[in-house]
């Protein structure tokens, strides 16, 4: 009988993720292959779609960075045991914390402001999250519902706030009063012209900090212990000395922050500089899809943002250069990325188990 | 008087409006209770939908068209069960990856066949799952309409020939599972493994039942219910499929089943419950209300769920999932 | 070659991106020539793909939809030897076209004739979501309507509470069968691809629906009283058929009922249900209204509807 | 020592055929070698012990037994024929029945369903449950196995749920029965009738496999004992022809002394003081009734009682991890505030160290490596700021696990991965070596092999004498007996009586635990049933939870 043989490290975080996304690809070149299109022509526009310009790659950053911060969001929650569904939400009324800073000091400089986007987006966002975390702390109301609510609640919320109070007059489509220049937090093309006119701003280095700060946060600081002991044991982290209450609560503040960066990126970049009516535009959801597939871990979670950033621009330009190929294509390509490198993760380990399994015991003989 | 028959009418829209949600609902929680967290009803609902719409569309026979819908989610059942029990996949994970799916395929599928955008062509008379007239409703119905007959004769009258006759046949079917969900789920050597299995799948397992038989079991009564829900969403409420047209029923019914903790008769009430503020909610919008006036629309489409996170503040409490929902089983060999 | 870009609800949402479709598909037919098209997926998308037809010197490129502004404001500048056009806004630019349409006096039509086909003097109207647009639809219903009957009352039910809601039918079908419920015997659809089923709660219910955008008369013949139609088709077109032409402008085009820009729908499918004293009367009103006597209020100049 | 009555028992042990037999049964996980070359064999009719260090891989030899596991090698003979034996089922169907070391018991289910679970005989589960409480009933009566077929599990002692998991065996027709560590978790008293159970069981014919960490039991009950030591077997006795010594030197493969020695003690000033304190249970009912006492410095004093009449609640409110309902608890002299889902953190900082009853539920987190457990509760004195000193924190855990011989090693090792006894010793070291005042300590070797329960319990006596205050929850009388200087008495939420270890015998503490007081009086309501057996009174004087202790006779 043949024994399994764990793998070599490199197989495991390297090789078999690759192989996944292969396979996805390769079912979603099947997918191109059936409407008649090139499969490896699409793939070479996909690539160079996401990668190959700098206005692409500024594409792909700047979905990149949407996908960072909820993924984290979801990350963080899940953590400490809570499956946090609401980022979308969270970041939408993050948007209107960016604005409610903006408008006042509108026209000084970005340097300034940036900062304070960020608080005030991280502070509306910690809002919509502060309360499914107070009632699922104080009233046992599961968060999953609650969330789901938020969400439900954020959009009509939003939709007045935006069309009856924020929209200056004379102005028809649903925004609020732009953002002056000078205080729009730049693109990345004012610093390095290579990026053309993508819309990526000086907000995906907030992103990466903020993966590096998930990190400390959660495995080097004390907080971040007692939020995985909360995570993997209540009963025990209660005999730790930690509040249980308390540590829902600030978790889900801090994931609901971190949702509601999500809006720096958009409502305080200099492409939109305004709030605009449904501007999240389903990146919530699509976090829940990176933090599970990056495991979530920052690097997982970075790797697999910057995966659905050049899924999306990629997955644009395709459309735009095989009009046969739509945008629903895209998605369900998009699937079948999720399905194979997250949910079906270990369907080629156990084969390359094998594989290796024959290989170690023909070296020990 | 008035108020009465309005109520009935509201509740009519109540049934028709929760309809899709309590099948959805059941369907988790047959999925759920066997350890099997469902995220992907949304994805799920949304492929039936397009399933049965299609089928109909090409066959013009519904019931051909009822039989792929259920088709389409016994598929996505599949997956799930392939990622989540055979290669102890993450649960979650593999709902979002079918909601994708659904999104994805639906129109794009749709497109290719139909050349609508996504959209099914619309169906018309004998392609569509009507309403069912029990007898003498119409006449009740007439009865009750008219003012001059007693009141006590009338109400009765209304309710029958509102209420009961004239729904679906996906309808009746809807509100006959809850109680054979509760028989087969307490009454049944079936359901009392499935159960089991998603409290202590080791339990089982070494009482010598095949814990991923037991999970395929599951998989597939849930996705007779949620594909007969889809199905009711394109076939029956409405006369095609419109791309995305689940909007978010799959994620409602999850949280309902969360509410309901995981128990049919509750399931049934919440989801009645949250089809009747939605009913109530079309009704008072632009209503003025005496003391504030004209309240905007958009706190009144937020009262349902307002109302909902109150009840389930205040009156719920804490909701216990199947312990071992959510975790692969894992017997090393 | 020219181009389009459709706005959130998709290039097949039996509505406005659908009409700019048709219009392209029209130019293409009789020209020969082609188009590129895309469908957004997010809001950052307007600018990419604008910039990204621009770059490529497609020329002109159609935007239908008031969400283009922003985008465009920034994008034409950048590409001043590209035209662009926007639909249902305006962008004051010396390469942009802004094409605009005078929805309240289509619906005002559309209204008269509800106020007349109803029995019950109750009708409804319902809109995707609380939308300026969507309200000027049906603002100039509603004064249309009393300006027939005073004492009519007009329903007004939202389907959702965002751009989702123009996906839904089956909520679509129960908002439309609430306003039945509460008498409504004609209902206004406007609400897209969803609104499909207002007009189907109708024809089950045997009561009456109005169609929007394009001519929906067909889709339940005897029980579509009439569509409002909004030629976003033919604003396509010329946009296409002026360029190849050389004789694109730029500026602001507003389309009413003097323009055939907008209109209520007779045809064969509707003409049973279409009395000649109600062609007569709503023949006199946009006679009316063209000669400029008959001014139907706009909800969009200053949010609020004067009935 | 060899009785007449043993005498005879060994020939017909001898003479009985085998019901098992393993030959050469090898199984790995992954680099383990859990069981190596592994020959057994079990004589029909016979109660046959396996003993062995914790991780020895007796729990893996049995779980391939009866199918859970599968071997990588070997063969398993059932009555002289050789069976694949591939999965549970096959098992059963084989007649081979197991109480597994952690229970496999659906916890909110009732007893009637746990029983007839993958047993049933018809579709309707109606028709199954009124089947099987009828042969329960008859179950219950031949061998004693009474518990009440509609409780939930949760709501049962664990010696019930333990007679849930034998009924659950014996229902399926088992004739071959496998018990996991079935005593790890009982009182003595229930651990007695469990095994009169079990020699009616064997007296019937029927053929047991029992594992045990606790001597005293195998020398009781057993026929044979096979010892096994790292994955092997290392030779097997016949019970009446050897001794707990010599058991205990082949387990361990040195000599381990079998008895506590320690000093006289000398208390000092009062360190832990409880007075009137009432504690409620999760469904708010009253389990600690007005209880009183102190604990000195330099003593250690023992919490006897059967369990379930408040000791553990007792303890963790105490310790701040449950709301008292009043009452006050003193540390050092000074009133401990334990409100708030914090206390516990306050009743560290004042100077409380707890070591939990239930290791895995509480005083660990098994997903975290040792090193993140070895700092649990203790997490903000590593590192200045917000910030986590892993390096200390690593250190820490490397001083544990040489000081404390935990195995493996390897810090950075997943906790779940290591075996039971060597997580008590991850929790022991962790709240010993924080050098607090006052030490509450509950269950501190269950589960634990013999060698590990020798350096324990020195442990603690070693902390005795450095003038802590100790105080000491066990169901393991013996062991509150050889360690205690004071041992209270618990009984119905009071403390009903204290005895000096030195002087009180076992008889007289179990009145006191079955809440006889001296005056005569008996307090606990519940009335006791009129068709009570004498077995099935041991039982009910023993189960708290049965809610009839009435009416005891010594
Ligand atoms: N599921 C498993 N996965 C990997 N290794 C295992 C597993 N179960 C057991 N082992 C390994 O097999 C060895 C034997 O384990 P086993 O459970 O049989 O010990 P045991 O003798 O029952 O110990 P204890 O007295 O603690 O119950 C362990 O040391 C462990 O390393
Ligand atoms: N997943 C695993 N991987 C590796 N080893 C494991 C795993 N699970 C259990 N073990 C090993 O199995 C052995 C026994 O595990 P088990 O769960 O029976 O311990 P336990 O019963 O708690 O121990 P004890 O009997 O000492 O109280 C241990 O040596 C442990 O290291
Ligand atoms: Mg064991
Ligand atoms: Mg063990």
């Amino acid at each position: 009988m043949s024994t399994r043989v764990p793998l070599p490290l490199w197989v495991d975080v390297a090789l078999l993720p690759l192989l996944n996304v292969l396979l996805a690809f390769i079912i979603g070149g099947l997918i191109v292959l059936a409407v008649g299109q090139n499969p490896l022509e699409a793939l070479n526009i996909m690539l160079t779609g996401a990668f190959g310009s700098g206005r692409g790659f500024g594409y792909t950053l700047y979905y990149t960075t949407d996908f960072i911060f909820a993924g984290l969001a979801v990350s963080l929650a899940y953590h400490a045991g809570m499956f946090n569904i609401g980022p979308e939400g969270q970041a939408y009324l993050g948007g209107l914390g960016v604005i409610l800073i903006a408008l006042p000091l509108n026209g000084m400089h970005w340097a300034l402001m940036f900062p304070l986007f960020i608080i005030g987006g991280a502070a509306f966002g910690a809002l919509w999250a502060l309360i499914p975390g107070v009632l699922q702390a104080k009233r046992g109301s599961h968060i999953v519902i609650t969330t789901i609510l938020f969400n439900l609640i954020a959009t009509p919320l939003m939709n007045f706030i935006i069309s009856r109070i924020l929209r200056p007059a004379g102005v028809q489509s649903d925004e609020s009063a732009p953002i002056e220049m000078i205080s729009r937090i730049p693109r990345l093309r004012d610093f390095i012209p290579f990026f053309g006119s993508a819309p990526a701003n000086l907000t995906i280095f907030v992103a990466i900090g903020t993966l590096v700060g998930f990190y400390w946060l959660v495995w080097r600081s004390k907080f971040g212990y007692a939020m995985r002991a909360l995570g993997h044991n209540p009963t025990a982290t209660r005999y730790a000395g930690i509040s249980i209450s308390k540590m829902i609560i600030i978790t889900m503040v801090i994931s609901g922050a971190l949702a509601g960066l999500v809006a720096v990126n958009h409502t305080g970049g200099a492409a939109e500089g305004r709030l605009i009516l449904n501007f999240v535009g389903g990146a919530g959801f699509v976090g829940i899809a990176v933090a599970f597939m990056g495991r979530a871990h920052p690097v997982g979670v970075g790797l697999a943002a910057i995966l659905f950033g050049a899924l999306t621009q990629g997955g644009l330009e395709l459309a735009f250069s095989m009009p046969s190929v739509t945008r629903d294509m895209i998605v369900t390509i998009q699937a079948m990325v999720i399905l194979f490198t997250g949910a079906m993760g270990d369907m080629l380990r156990i084969p390359l188990e094998r594989l290796f399994g024959r290989f170690s015991s023909a070296e020990a003989k | 008087m008035q108020f009465f028959f309005d109520m009935v009418l509201i509740l009519d829209s109540t049934i028709r409006l929760s309809i899709p949600l309590l099948l959805a609902c059941l369907a988790g929680l047959y999925s759920e209770r066997a350890g099997i967290v469902d995220i992907g009803l949304e994805g799920k609902l949304l492929g039936s939908a397009f399933g049965a719409a299609a089928a109909t569309a090409v066959t013009g026979n519904p019931w051909i068209g009822l039989l792929a819908g259920v088709g389409v989610a016994m598929a996505f059942s599949g997956i799930h069960g392939l990622a989540s029990i055979n290669l102890r996949g993450n649960q979650t994970i593999s709902g979002v990856a079918l909601n994708f799916l659904a999104a994805g395929l639906t129109a794009f599928l749709g497109q290719s066949w139909f050349g609508r955008g996504g959209e099914t062509p619309p169906l018309t008379g004998p392609q569509r799952l009507s309403p069912i007239q029990w007898p003498y409703a119409a006449e009740l119905g007439a009865f009750a309409d008219n003012a001059d007959n007693n009141p006590l004769l009338r109400i009765p009258a209304e309710i029958y020939s509102e209420l009961i006759s004239g729904q679906n046949i996906l309808t009746y079917f809807a509100f006959l599972a809850v109680p054979l969900t509760a028989f087969v789920l307490f009454r049944t050597r079936f359901g009392l493994r499935l159960r089991a299995v998603g409290e202590n799948p080791k339990a089982l397992d070494t009482a010598g039942i095949s814990v991923t038989l037991l999970r395929y079991q599951a998989l597939v009564i849930t996705a007779v219910l949620v594909g007969i829900g889809g199905t009711y969403l394109s076939i029956a409420q409405s006369a095609g499929f419109t791309p995305d047209m689940s909007n978010g029923r799959g994620y409602i019914a999850l949280a309902a089943l969360i509410f309901a903790k995981w128990r049919p008769w509750p399931a049934l009430l919440v989801c009645l419950l949250f089809g009747f503020l939605d009913a109530l909610q079309f009704r008072l919008q632009g209503i003025n209300f005496a003391v504030v006036g004209q309240v905007p629309v958009q706190f009144i489409q937020m009262l349902p769920y307002i109302l909902t996170i109150i009840l389930l503040a205040g009156f719920i409490g804490r909701a216990i999932a199947p312990k071992a929902s959510g975790i692969p089983y894992v017997k090393e060999r | 070659d020219p181009a389009v870009i459709y706005d959130g609800g998709g290039k097949f949402d039996a509505s406005f991106n659908e009409a700019a479709y048709n219009g392209a598909t029209q130019w293409k037919t009789e020209t020969g020539g082609n188009f590129g098209e895309l469908e957004i997926s997010s809001d950052a998308q307007r600018e990419q793909f604008l910039r990204q037809f621009a770059e490529r010197g497609y020329s002109p490129i159609v935007t239908p939809g008031f969400n283009f502004v922003t985008a465009l404001q920034t994008v034409a500048p950048e590409f001043p030897d590209t035209h662009f056009v926007i639909l249902d806004a305006v962008v004051d630019l010396p390469n942009v076209r802004s094409v605009l349409f005078k929805e309240q006096e289509g619906s005002y039509l559309v209204g008269m004739l509800a106020a007349m086909k109803s029995e019950s003097g109750t009708i409804g109207v319902v809109p995707a979501f609380n939308l300026d647009l969507l309200e000027a639809f049906a603002c100039g219903y509603k004064q249309g309507a009393v300006a027939v009957n005073p004492d009519i009352n007009v329903l007004e039910t939202y389907i959702g509470t965002g751009f989702d809601a123009f996906n839904d039918r089956p909520r679509a079908v129960e908002v439309a069968q609430s306003q039945l419920d509460q008498g409504a015997d004609v209902v206004y659809q406007v609400a897209g691809g969803a609104g499909a089923g207002v007009l189907q709660a109708a024809a089950d219910a045997g009561k009456f629906s109005i169609g929007v955008d394009s001519n929906q008369n067909h889709l339940y013949p005897g029980s579509v009283l009439t569509s409002m139609v909004k030629r976003v088709d033919v604003a396509t077109y010329n946009a296409f058929m002026d360029e190849q032409n050389g004789s694109w402008s730029a500026g602001t085009i507003v389309l009413g009922l003097a323009e055939d820009g907008v209109d209520a729908a007779f045809d064969d499918n509707n003409a049973s249900l279409i009395t000649d004293e109600m062609k007569t009367a709503v023949e006199a009103a946009k006679a009316q209204i063209i000669a400029g006597e008959l001014e139907v209020h706009d909800y969009r100049t200053d949010q609020a509807c004067p009935v | 020592m060899v009785t007449k009555q043993s005498s005879q028992r060994l020939e017909t042990v001898a003479a009985a055929s085998p019901a098992i037999e393993l030959r050469r049964i090898n199984k790995h996980f992954g680099p383990v070698h859990a069981n190596k070359d592994i020959d057994l064999l079990v004589r029909r009719g016979t109660v046959h012990g396996i003993v062995g260090e914790n991780g020895a891989g007796k729990s893996t030899l049995m779980s391939i037994l009866y199918g859970f596991y599968t071997a990588d090698s070997g063969e398993i003979l059932v009555n002289g024929t050789p069976h694949a034996i591939t999965d549970s089922r096959h098992a059963l169907a084989l007649g081979i029945g197991m109480v597994h070391q952690h229970f496999m018991l659906v916890e909110n289910f009732t007893v009637l369903e746990n029983i007839v679970l993958g047993a049933e005989d018809s579709r309707l589960l109606d028709t199954s449950l009124r089947r099987a409480r009828e042969q329960l009933r008859a179950l219950a009566k031949d061998y004693g196995l009474e518990v009440d077929p509609d409780a939930i599990i949760e709501d049962l002692s664990v010696g019930q749920q333990q007679r849930v998991e034998i009924l659950k065996a014996l229902y399926r027709g088992a004739e071959i029965l496998i018990l996991d560590e079935p005593t790890g978790v009982l009182t003595p008293a229930e651990a007695d009738h469990l095994f009169r159970i079990l020699r009616t069981l064997r007296d019937e014919g029927k053929t047991i496999i029992l594992i045990t960490h606790k001597l005293r039991e195998i020398m009781a009950i057993t026929d044979e004992v096979s010892v096994m030591r790292q994955g092997a077997m290392v030779k097997t006795l016949e019970t009446a022809q050897t001794s707990p010594a010599e058991i205990a030197e082949a387990m361990v493969g040195r000599r381990v002394l079998l008895r506590v020695e320690k000093d006289q003690a000398a208390p000092g000033k009062v360190m832990l003081e409880v007075k009137n304190l009432v504690v409620a249970d999760d469904f708010k009912i009253p389990r600690v009734k007005d209880v009183s006492f102190s604990v000195r410095a330099g003593e250690i004093v023992g919490l006897a009682g059967v369990s379930g009449n408040g000791q553990s609640e007792l303890l963790e409110a105490i310790t701040g991890m449950r709301d008292q309902t009043s009452g006050t608890v003193y540390l050092n002299g000074q009133p401990l505030s334990l409100e708030g889902d914090d206390g516990a953190a306050r009743a560290r900082a004042a100077g409380l160290a707890h070591v939990p009853e239930d290791r895995l539920r509480m005083g660990l987190v098994t997903n975290f490596q040792a090193w993140e457990n070895t700092v649990l509760g203790y997490q903000d004195k590593y590192g200045g700021g917000p910030g986590l000193s892993i390096a200390d924190a690593k250190a820490a855990a490397r001083e544990h696990i040489a000081k404390f011989d935990i195995r493996p090693t390897n810090a950075e090792l997943k906790t779940a991965n290591f075996s039971g006894g060597n997580q008590q010793k991850i929790v022991l070291a962790r709240e010993m070596e924080r050098d607090p005042d006052v030490l509450v300590i509950g269950q501190p070797t269950r589960g634990v092999d013999i060698g590990a329960i020798e350096f324990i319990h020195n442990e603690i006596i070693k902390m005795r004498d450095e003038g802590k205050a100790i105080l000491l929850v066990s169901v393991e009388l013996d062991e509150i007996r050889s360690l205690s200087d004071r041992i209270l008495v618990m009984f119905d939420g009071h403390i009903v009586g204290e005895a000096d270890p030195a002087t009180a015998d076992e008889g007289a503490l179990g009145l006191l635990m079955a809440g006889v007081t001296r005056e005569g009086g008996t307090p606990g309501p519940g009335t006791m049933p009129e068709h009570v057996t004498p077995v099935e009174r041991t039982l009910t004087e023993f189960s708290p939870k049965d809610n009839s202790s009435k009416d005891v006779s010594p």
